[in-house]
Formats: C-alpha cells, sequence, structure tokens
C-alpha cells in the first residue's frame, strides 16, 4: 500500500461521505458545502490520477465559481428562510433505482478486463496543452461559445421585465 | 501584390461594418438619432430627442448625445476616406501592372464534392479601369453625398450602405471566377435594393427598391442558371478554364448558344435593357447620389461589364450576338425617345442612361466590345456629372419637376455650366468625352451592321435633343416662383464646396477622358479576354462622324429653338386648363403642350413609356396575383388546411390519452429516464457479457 | 514504511505553512501599525517590548484567551467553517512559493494554476461567515466580498496568462528559471500593473476594502466574530497578502534571482518590497464605492487585460518567441 | 484503475438519488453535479489507461468541467426565476407546462 493508494481511499471515503451527505441532509448551506468538500476529495482524486491540470481547474472552476454561484443563488432566493427543507420523499422507488443503477456500474467495473496501468507520464501539462490547441482545438473553441451562449442564457433569464 | 488586391474591396467593407456596428450600437444604447426615437412615441418629448435632428435645431440647446452627433458627422468623412484608400490602391497595383506584372490572387474558398470553388481575383487593364471607374466616380459621388445628405436622419446608415456598395462594386470588377461575381453581383443587387428604399418611409421607395430587386432577379436567375450551366458542363468555375473551354473544344449542342444568352439575361436585369428595363426610371426614388452612382455610373454598367468579361463565351454564338444586338438597339432607340417627354429631370437621366447603355450593348452584339467598353468608361464620368448636378439642382430648390423650374443659371452658375459640359458629352459634340466612345461606337457598326447604325443615329438626335430640352428649361429662361417658395424663405443658392468641387472634377473627366481613345482600352481588354488582335476596334468610315455629329448639332439647335428662343411657359390660363385638365399644367413648357396637341396618342404612347409598365401589371401582375389568391383562398384554406386541421385532430385526440403521463414534475421525468438508463444499460450489459 | 514517511512529511509541510502564517500575521500587523504611523506622522505602538516590537504578540495571547461568542441565531455550523475556509486556503498557497530554488514545499507541474486557483475557496469561507453570523452587516459584507472577489480574479488571472505564455511553464521553479535573465516587469509592465491593482482588490485592501468598510458595514463580514476565530480571519487575510505580494515576486520580479546573496534573501526582500508597497497604498488612498468597484472590474480592468493579453501575444508572435 | 470506477459508480448512484428524491431545485443541481464529477473521474480514470499522452479523456473532463459550469449558469438563473414566480425553489411546485 503506498502513500497514493492511502490517499486515494481518504479521498475516496471523504468524496462519498460528502456526497451522501450532501443529497441527505435537509439544510440546503450544508448541502452545498458538502458538494464543495465533495468537489474538493474529487479534484484530491484527479491528482493521484495524474491528472494536475485537472484537478485544478476542477478546483479553479468547481468550488471558486459553481458553489460560489450557487451560493449565491441561495442567498439571494431564500435569505430570510432559515428552516430545513422538506428531506427526501419517495425513498423506496429511489433508492431502488439508485441501487440497481449503482449496482449495475459496480458489477460491470469489476467485471471489467483493463490492462495493466502505463508507465507514467513526465508531467501531463505539456501533453495537454498541444491536445487543446491541435487535435481537440475545435472542442476548446467550442467550449467558449457555449459558455458565452450560457452567459447570454443566464443574463437574459434573470433580467428584469423591463428592457 | 494579392493582398493588396483583395485590400481594395475590404477597405470600404471595413468601413460599412464599423458605420453599421457603431450605428446599431448607438441605436441599442438608446442615444439614437431621430429613427430610434420616432419609434419610441414616449421618447418624442424628450429635449435629446429634437436637438438630435439637426435641421431642427432652431437655437435649441439641448442635451445632445455627443456620440450620435460625432458618428453622423465622421460616418461621411469615414466612407469617403475609405472609397478613396480603395482607390488609392487600385492605383498603386495598376502602377505595378504598368510595369509588367499582372496582379492576382487565388486560392481554393471551400469543396462541394469534386468542386472546388475558388476565391479568385485578377487585376490586370480591363478591371484596372473599372477600378479606377467605379473608385474614381465612387469617390466624387461619397463626397457631393457628404454635402447632399446632410442633415439626413439616417446619414450613417445612408453611408453604410453606400460603402457596401463600393466594396461589393469593386468586388465585382476584380472578380477573376464565376463565385466571387456571382455573390458580388448579388451584393450590389443587395445594397442597390437598400438604397433606392432609403426614403423607406415614403411607399413609393419601398415600392420601387422591391420592384428593382425583384425585376433584376428575373434576369439574376438567367445568370445564375447559365453558370450552372457552365459549371455542369466544364467542371470549373474559373474565368479562365471556362473560357478555355468555351472556345475550344466548346459549349456541346444547344449550350452554344443558350449559355450566352442566360448570361446575357443577367445583363439585361442589371443594365435594364428592354424588356427588364421597367425599374430604372423607378429607382429614382432613391437619394440622388444614389442614382448617380449606382443606376448611372457603375452598378448599370455592371451588365455590360459582365458580357465584355465574358465574351470569349459569345464569340462562339453568332446568333446570341445578334440577340444581344437587337435589344440593345431597341433599347437605346425606345429610351431616348420617351426621354423627351418626361418631367421629371431625374426621370429624363434615368431613360438617357437605360438609351445610353443600349448603345453599350448593341456595340457589344456588333462584335465590338472594346468601343462598348470605351462608352461605359466615358459614360459613367458624364452620366456621374449630369445626376449629380441634378442632384445639386434638387438639393438647392426642393423640387425636380421640370415645370417648376427655370432660370437657375444666375443663381447656380457652377451647376448650370457643369451640366452643360455633361449635356455636350452626351450629345456627342466634339470634343467632349461623348463623342469619341460614341463615334467608336457608330463607326464599328458601319462596317456591316446598318439597321443598327440606322437606329442608334436616330437614338443619337433624340438624346441630344431631350438633354438640351433639359438644359434649357432649367437653366435658362426666366425664374420660375413656385408655391412655397417664399415661405420657405431661403433663396435658392450655389451648392457647397463639398457639392461643386465633385461637378467640376467630373466635368473635367467628360470633357477630357475621351482623348484616351478606344486604343487604351482596346488593348488590355483584348489581353484580359485572350482575343486576338484581328478584332480590334477598326476607324469608321469619315461620313459617320460628319452625319453623328450633325444630327447632335441639330438636336440641340431644334431644342434651341422650341425651348429657348422664346422662353414660352403655358400660364394657368383658365379655359385652357378647363377644356384640357392634365396637358396644360401650370409653368408647363409650352413646346411640350403643343406637341401633344399634334402628336395625340402617340405622344401618350411615348409619354406612357409605352405603357410596359401597365403592360406588366395587366398581363403579368394581375394573373400572377389572381393565382396566388386562388392558392390562399381555394387550395390553401380548402385542401392544406383540411390535412393539416386533420392531422391536428388526429393528434388531439391522441395526445389526449396520452396526456396523463405528462405530469409536469421533473422527477417524474428524471425517474422515467433512470429506468430507461436501466434498461438499456442492463441490455448493453447482457449483448457484451 | 515509505507510505507513512510520505504521509509524515506531508503532514509536517502543513505544520510548517500553518506556523509560517502565523508568524507572518505577527509580523505584519506589527509592520503595517509601524508604517501606517510613519505615514500619518505617528509612531505606533511603543510601550510593549522595545520599540513596541512584541505588540502584536501580547495581542494574539489576549485574543487567545478570549470569550468565544457566538450569536443565538447563528448557523452553527457555517459559523465554524466560515473562518476555517477562509484562513486554510491562505495557508495552502504557501506550498507552492518558491522561496529560493530548492526551498519549495511542493514543485507542482501547475504551480501556477494552484496559486489561482487555491485562493478561490476563500470566497466560500467569506459567504459562509457573512450568511452564518445572522447580521445584515456582515451578510451584506460576505457578499460583496464574494462579489468582489469573483469579478477581479477574471483580469488577474487575464494577467498572469501573460507570464505564462512567455514563460512557457505553468511550473514555480521554471518561472525562476525564465527570469534569470530579465525579470518579467521590464517585459510586461501592464501585466504587473493589472496583477497589482487586482489583488489589492482580492486581499480586500484600501482603495478596495468595500466588504469590511467600518464606515458602513462596521466591520464586514466578520463583524460578529471573536477571539481565536476572528484572529483566523487576521490570519487569512495576511497570510493571502504575503502570498500574493510573493507571488509578484514570482511573477514579474524574477523571484530569487539576484547576484552575491543567497535566493532566499532576494526572494523575502523583493516580497517584502511588494507587501510595503500594499499598505503605503492602503494608507495613502480613500476607498471606492460598491458600485465603482465593479464598474472599474468589468469596464475597465476586464478590458485592459484583454488588450493587454492580445498584445502580448501579438508582440511574442512578431518577436518569434 | 477498478477502484475508480467502484468509486465513480456509487458516486453516480449517489447522484441519481438525490435527484429523484429532492424537491429542492438547489439541491436537484447539486445531485446533478455530483453525476457529472462521476462521470469526470471515470474519463481521467480512463484517459490514464488508453494512450495517456493523446490525454483525450482529460480534455473531455475539462470540457465537462466547462458544460457544468455553463449548466450552473443557466441553472442557477432558472431557479432564480422560478423562486421569483412561485416564491420558493421547490420543483413540484413548478409544474405548469406553459408560461
Amino acid at each position: 500500500m503506498t502513500a497514493s493508494d492511502v490517499l486515494f481511499v481518504v479521498f475516496g471515503v471523504i468524496a462519498a461521505g460528502c456526497a451522501l451527505y450532501g443529497v441527505l441532509t435537509r439544510f440546503l448551506l450544508r448541502s452545498i458545502v458538502a458538494l464543495g468538500a465533495f468537489l474538493t476529495a474529487v479534484a484530491g482524486e484527479f491528482y493521484l490520477l495524474a491528472a494536475d491540470f485537472v484537478a485544478m481547474v476542477q478546483i479553479f472552476v468547481y468550488v471558486g465559481g459553481i458553489v460560489v454561484l450557487m451560493l449565491f443563488a441561495l442567498m439571494l432566493s431564500t435569505s430570510g428562510e432559515r428552516q430545513p427543507l422538506a428531506g427526501s420523499d419517495r425513498r423506496g422507488f429511489s433508492s431502488l433505482l439508485a441501487y440497481a443503477l449503482g449496482g449495475m456500474l459496480v458489477w460491470a467495473s469489476i467485471g471489467a478486463k483493463l490492462p495493466a496501468v502505463p508507465g507514467g507520464l513526465p508531467s501531463s501539462v505539456p501533453y495537454l496543452g498541444r491536445a487543446l490547441l491541435g487535435e481537440q482545438l475545435f472542442a476548446f473553441e467550442f467550449l467558449g461559445v457555449i459558455l458565452l451562449a450560457a452567459v447570454v442564457a443566464a443574463l437574459s433569464l434573470v433580467r428584469s421585465e423591463r428592457l | 501584390m494579392g493582398g493588396l488586391l483583395l485590400a481594395i474591396p475590404l477597405v470600404p467593407l471595413a468601413v460599412f461594418v464599423v458605420l453599421l456596428v457603431g450605428g446599431a450600437y448607438l441605436r441599442l444604447t438608446g442615444a439614437a438619432g431621430p429613427r430610434g426615437v420616432a419609434g419610441a412615441a414616449g421618447a418624442a418629448a424628450s429635449p435629446g430627442a429634437v436637438a438630435a435632428e439637426p435641421s431642427a435645431t432652431g437655437g435649441q440647446v439641448a442635451v445632445v448625445d455627443q456620440r450620435v452627433v460625432a458618428l453622423r458627422a465622421a460616418a461621411g468623412w469615414l466612407s469617403v476616406a475609405g472609397v478613396a484608400a480603395a482607390l488609392a490602391f487600385g492605383v498603386v497595383a495598376l502602377v505595378a501592372f504598368r510595369g509588367g506584372a499582372e496582379v492576382a490572387l487565388s486560392a481554393t474558398w471551400f469543396r462541394v464534392g469534386s468542386l472546388e470553388v475558388p476565391f479568385s481575383l485578377r487585376m490586370d487593364g480591363l478591371q484596372g479601369l473599372m477600378v479606377i471607374v467605379v473608385g474614381g466616380v465612387s469617390v466624387l459621388v461619397h463626397l457631393f453625398s457628404v454635402g447632399y445628405m446632410h442633415g439626413d436622419r439616417d446619414v450613417v446608415l445612408y453611408f453604410a450602405e453606400l460603402s457596401l456598395f463600393s466594396a461589393a462594386m469593386l468586388l465585382l470588377v476584380l472578380a477573376d471566377d464565376f463565385f466571387v461575381l456571382y455573390m458580388a453581383w448579388e451584393l450590389v443587387g443587395a445594397s442597390s435594393y437598400l438604397l433606392i428604399s432609403h426614403y423607406f418611409e415614403r411607399p413609393a421607395a419601398a415600392a420601387a427598391g422591391k420592384k428593382a430587386f425583384l425585376t433584376t432577379r428575373i434576369g439574376d436567375v438567367g445568370l445564375l442558371l447559365g453558370i450552372f450551366a457552365l459549371v455542369r458542363i466544364t467542371g470549373s468555375l474559373d474565368f479562365q478554364t471556362v473560357f478555355a473551354h468555351a472556345t475550344e473544344p466548346g459549349l456541346p449542342g444547344a449550350w452554344r448558344v443558350a449559355v450566352p444568352l442566360l448570361i446575357f439575361m443577367g445583363a439585361v436585369g442589371k443594365s435594364a435593357q428592354l424588356p427588364l428595363h421597367v425599374w430604372l426610371p423607378d429607382a429614382m426614388e432613391g437619394p440622388t447620389p444614389v442614382s448617380a452612382l449606382i443606376h448611372a455610373a457603375t452598378m448599370v454598367a455592371a451588365g455590360v461589364y459582365l458580357v465584355a468579361r465574358t465574351y470569349p463565351i459569345f464569340v462562339p454564338a453568332p446568333e446570341a450576338l445578334t440577340v444581344v444586338g437587337w435589344i440593345g438597339a431597341l433599347t437605346a432607340l425606345t429610351a431616348a425617345t420617351v426621354g423627351l417627354t418626361q418631367r421629371d429631370i431625374k426621370k429624363v437621366l434615368a431613360y438617357s442612361t437605360i438609351s445610353q447603355l443600349g448603345f453599350m450593348v448593341t456595340a457589344l452584339g456588333a462584335g465590338v466590345p472594346a468601343a462598348a467598353m470605351f462608352q461605359l468608361f466615358t459614360h459613367a464620368w458624364f452620366k456621374a456629372l449630369l445626376f449629380l448636378a441634378a442632384g445639386s439642382v434638387i438639393h438647392a430648390t426642393g423640387r425636380q419637376v421640370v415645370d417648376e423650374l427655370g432660370g437657375l443659371r444666375r443663381r447656380m452658375p457652377i451647376t448650370a455650366v457643369t451640366f452643360a459640359a455633361g449635356a455636350l458629352a452626351l450629345a456627342g459634340i466634339p470634343p467632349f468625352a461623348g463623342f469619341w466612345s460614341k463615334e467608336e461606337i457608330l463607326g464599328a457598326l458601319a462596317g456591316g451592321h446598318p439597321v443598327f447604325l440606322g437606329m442608334l443615329l436616330v437614338a443619337t438626335f433624340f438624346t441630344a435633343f431631350y438633354i438640351f430640352r433639359l438644359l434649357f428649361v432649367v437653366f435658362l429662361g426666366p425664374e420660375v416662383e413656385a408655391e412655397g417658395d417664399v415661405a420657405a424663405g431661403a433663396p435658392v443658392r450655389e451648392s457647397g464646396p463639398v457639392m461643386w468641387v465633385p461637378l467640376v472634377v467630373l466635368a473635367l473627366a467628360a470633357l477630357g477622358m475621351g482623348f484616351w481613345g478606344a486604343g487604351f482600352l482596346g488593348y488590355p481588354l483584348q489581353k484580359s479576354l485572350g482575343l486576338d488582335a484581328g478584332q480590334a476596334p477598326v476607324a469608321g468610315p469619315w461620313w459617320v462622324t460628319v452625319v453623328a455629329v450633325t444630327l447632335g448639332l441639330a438636336g440641340i439647335v431644334l431644342a434651341w429653338l422650341a425651348y429657348a428662343r422664346r422662353p414660352a411657359r403655358a400660364g394657368a390660363a383658365a379655359e385652357t386648363v378647363a377644356e384640357r385638365p392634365g396637358r396644360v399644367r401650370p409653368g408647363r413648357p409650352a413646346f411640350d403642350a403643343r406637341l401633344e396637341d399634334s402628336l395625340g396618342w402617340t405622344y401618350r404612347l411615348v409619354d406612357h413609356a409605352y405603357y410596359v409598365d401597365a403592360l406588366y401589371t395587366r398581363f403579368l401582375v394581375a394573373p400572377f396575383v389572381g393565382m396566388a389568391r386562388f392558392l390562399a383562398r381555394t387550395v390553401d384554406a380548402g385542401l392544406i388546411d383540411g390535412i393539416v386541421n386533420g392531422v391536428a385532430w388526429l393528434v388531439t385526440g391522441a395526445g389526449g390519452g396520452v396526456r396523463r403521463l405528462q405530469t409536469g414534475q421533473v422527477r417524474d421525468y428524471v425517474a422515467a429516464v433512470t429506468v430507461g438508463v436501466i434498461v438499456v444499460a442492463a441490455l448493453v450489459i447482457g449483448a457484451l457479457g | 514504511m515509505s507510505t507513512l514517511l510520505t504521509l509524515g512529511e506531508g503532514f509536517l509541510l502543513g505544520v510548517v505553512a500553518f506556523s509560517l502564517v502565523g508568524v507572518i500575521t505577527t509580523v505584519f500587523v506589527l509592520l503595517e501599525r509601524k508604517v501606517s504611523a510613519r505615514i500619518q506622522m505617528r509612531v505606533g505602538p511603543m510601550r510593549t517590548g522595545p520599540h513596541g516590537l512584541l505588540q502584536t504578540v501580547a495581542d494574539i495571547v489576549k485574543l487567545l484567551m478570549k470569550e468565544d461568542v457566538r450569536p443565538e441565531y447563528a448557523d452553527p455550523v457555517a459559523f465554524r467553517l466560515g473562518p476555517m475556509l477562509t484562513a486554510v486556503p491562505a495557508v495552502l498557497s504557501f506550498v507552492v512559493i518558491p522561496f529560493g530554488a530548492p526551498l519549495v514545499m511542493r514543485d507542482l507541474d501547475v504551480g501556477v494554476v494552484y496559486f489561482l486557483a487555491v485562493p478561490g475557496m476563500t470566497v466560500v469561507g467569506l459567504l459562509l461567515a457573512g450568511w452564518a453570523s445572522y447580521d445584515n452587516y456582515s451578510f451584506l459584507g460576505g457578499l460583496r466580498a464574494s462579489a468582489q472577489f469573483i469579478s477581479y480574479e477574471i483580469p488577474r488571472t487575464l494577467a498572469v496568462v501573460t507570464v505564462v505564455m512567455l514563460a512557457g511553464s505553468l511550473n514555480t521553479v521554471d518561472l525562476l528559471k525564465a527570469q534569470q535573465t530579465v525579470p518579467y516587469i521590464l517585459l510586461l509592465p501592464l501585466s504587473f500593473v493589472i496583477y497589482m491593482i487586482t489583488t489589492m482588490a482580492e486581499v480586500n485592501r484600501v482603495p478596495f476594502d468595500i466588504p469590511e468598510a467600518e464606515s458602513e458595514l462596521v466591520a464586514g463580514y466578520h463583524t460578529e466574530y471573536s477571539g481565536f476565530r476572528w484572529s483566523l480571519f487576521f490570519m487569512a487575510e495576511y497570510g493571502a497578502l504575503y502570498a500574493a505580494a510573493a507571488f509578484a515576486t514570482l511573477l514579474f520580479l524574477g523571484g530569487g534571482n539576484g547576484p552575491v546573496l543567497p535566493a532566499v534573501v532576494w526572494f523575502v526582500g523583493k516580497s517584502l518590497v511588494v507587501v510595503f508597497l500594499f499598505m503605503w497604498v492602503r494608507w495613502t488612498l480613500p476607498r471606492f464605492r460598491a458600485d465603482q468597484l465593479m464598474r472599474l472590474a468589468w469596464k475597465v480592468f476586464l478590458p485592459a487585460s484583454l488588450v493587454n493579453l492580445v498584445l502580448a501575444a501579438l508582440v511574442m508572435m512578431a518577436v518569434g518567441r | 484503475m477498478t477502484p475508480v470506477l467502484i468509486l465513480s459508480g456509487i458516486l453516480f448512484a449517489i447522484g441519481v438519488f438525490g435527484v429523484l428524491t429532492r424537491r429542492n431545485a438547489i439541491t436537484m443541481l447539486v445531485s446533478v453535479e455530483i453525476m457529472m464529477n462521476a462521470a469526470n473521474l471515470n474519463m481521467v480514470a480512463f484517459s490514464r489507461l488508453y494512450h495517456p499522452e493523446l490525454m483525450t479523456g482529460q480534455v473531455l473532463a475539462i470540457f465537462g468541467i466547462g458544460i457544468a459550469a455553463s449548466e450552473a449558469a443557466v441553472g442557477l438563473a432558472l431557479i432564480l426565476t422560478i423562486y421569483r414566480r412561485y416564491g420558493s425553489t421547490d420543483v413540484d411546485r413548478a409544474d405548469l407546462l406553459k408560461g
């Protein structure tokens, strides 16, 4: 058991625990904070999977951006309301579905015949840079277009009725 | 060098974009000029709205948005600068050509299947000359517009459109393949439409724009079909390849004649030849500088240029050339006669333009494209001059009907003199430019086309008569007081330098441009088209020159006798008006009324431009509208709607049953999706392992 | 065995970083008071220790012994999380600062992105603290702070991108190597200016201290805090301040590069100059209004940084680097 | 690599459970983000396994993060609109199928 294995387990437990807590808690704020912790733990997993740039992007965009955005939405929409929400309902049916789906995924993962992990690359950043501005340039540019569209859409949704 | 070539149309295009975006931005940010304000009823009371109308600033100091004023002031000069830069690039490229180099730019734009669509520009002698004509006239007209359109509500939009036109026209003359050519062809059409309809609140202007667009479209369809045929046959869009194929081995079967005729259809539409000429007189609804630039000097000449440029396709088809010649000659003659009777000075000039274009087309049909191009070249200058001078008159007086104009030579001396120069050039009096080019055409016709020669000689006589009729009535004689003059207060006076400088420059051009001679044009044209030198224009017999000049002078003298000797105007005598309503109007030149009396129905036929418009309305438009009505009321309402409603009824019935599944609850949908995913995933996993 | 060693090393580094931030805060609070005193022609704290050198130590002892007050209606979880989430990113930032070529805790390949990303987590802490206090001043302070942070993060990142483009690496040690001859402040002066000003906004210092403007919001998001939690906010503020200064040194001033003296001395010296610059500005300029602040970010700094980016790219293309 | 895949499977199931059981729009968004992260985790894992030098999986993960950002922006805008209209972020109340 190497250090990264230990860390993998630690991060995995944190991620799963936070995800579960975030889904189950009746306090909206705690749910969002749990999401933040979950995302950070997943970023840790990314780092362990030799995707350090993706890990940083995850923290940059998710924790620094999306979680903050959610907190904003929470505070702007329910700033006066601090009562716990209605908890989860339809638990039986939903957990059946979730167990079925998750069980199937886990079963498929265990059964999958995966190749051995190849030797590590020196650093992912140069390869990623070349991929983003080379082979995957279209995806990269397209992402920019999507983000722009999202910004426009969000603005037009929330602007007040007067033009 | 290729980049330089590309820069020529790009500079005005950039100006277009800047003005369009700038204008739109100001409009969106609420700092709009009067148009945006006029739309918003509530804003009418705001002081900024009133003050933004420069002509309405009666000493009213109000909060004017500085950006609007700045943009309105800068728009004109910006587009002048853009066209001037394009002209400068053109001159540089032309100088490079004179140094022996042929400037060309060619790249593959995109591919469709096996067809490679090129983007190629070329500049040798022919295109260089066209760039000079288009750029030169364009600069002067832009400059003139700065004065003429001053205070117009949509001046930014106007200059944006004018810049777009200049860019498109430059692209058109530089095009070296059919794709770019057609693209530019449609672009000039579109900008022409926009500019004709510039005063779009006037129903007449809106209708004229629509008419121009639809009428030229008929021709454009022909051109497009011609291009399709060429691509199908030769597999290429490139000029050189297509021409080579058309010459050797030639187009197969009936295509030999059909393709040139189809291409000529485009020219007929754009150059307002019979029978598609009806849009051009109506196009005079646009601002006068637009008429000068687009509907006299450049765009309408594009049809002639098109035929000249694709002449190698016409050469193997003498039958097609005969058709071209006949259409040109008929147009030249009939349009010249219609010009005799028109009362609106711009209408006279419009028919004159049609007639002159007929001269060019006749020359094309007679196998002397060099002469046609020469006529195009000289005509661009002096017809732009005539239009701009007319614009100067309209700008100063606010009137454009001859009945209400007269004796302006004292008030507007520069306009009068320059108009006279243009008229002399149009009448073909030596040494003005029109003489040289007209002589070239007539001389060539003398060598084997006696019928055309006769028709054009008659047209020459009429031309001289109608243009001098205009000159004498408008500028000589006593001043005509029209109602409203006193109310307007301001006396009629010469326009500012920004307007008369272009007039003077154009007058000098109308005087001097003919001395280049057709040889100047012939050589590069032949080279450009790859024709052999044997078809170079030859000097005509001496008697043609004598007859033509004599006819021109006769026209002038007769016009003098009819309109200037006795400055006779129809009075508002009660009895004549009562007897013959419509024929005798106050201020109408007396000779016109006498002519109408003596000629009767012939006069009215000519006056109504041979009732072509009425014929179209009755035999084309009316049946079309009737058919549309039948389709709309019977077929659409009965059959189509029946089917649609039946389908809708079915769907409604089916939907009523399925509706219960649609709960509107997001989570129900998610649950459904999840179940679906599980099923599909189970199937996939089962299939794989 | 090596597993335990690696994990232990990481734990140790965390302790070191945290202590470092504590020491830095202690020193900087005193420095700030002394600098402000000099600017305002005062002498500052003089009683505790020689020239008042022990003043902040005494303050810290006082803070640690104070009662931990929590407002009755405060959200208990968020109230505790807020200060922690604010302080931890500041501590984490120290991980990638190369004090000298070997003196860097973790030489990440994505050090620059790390430095840009990690402080972003601060916002979560600020929002939580402001919201949990159940107090309008705190709430507004928290909202303002995060809005400001997010707004200024964009031009700041774009300014850093020019440096990355020039150096061709995201690695902090590579950045140092790239600046061995010429520090980037000479090549990218505009980026430096944008970075400095936006950084002032990010660490909430005058003239950008709207979130804690005492004349409007008492003390902003930490109004309701006291004792150790309150001192965590101070640690966060000064830790972030030093981290930002250290990165200014690294990105633009050539880091530890310098003649004769060891790299550490150069690095700390340069970064202290930057810190002094921040303090100087703070005690000299008045503060902006909230709307001016946002307008400045979106209408001045965002376009300016974009133009700067394009310009830098064009120049680099032209020069051929 | 198998543990990573198992972890991602578990996380995905948790996300699905959240979406199915919670009525609050923001919590649903949280659950969706959990699902997206599970997917990203898989992509990064496979990027490590197959052709790590091509970085396809990591690029896809970055793409996914970007998409998540736009989704969150639009989603939160929608939530604010719903809140303005219904005075609550409970999605069960927003069940009218017309505006």
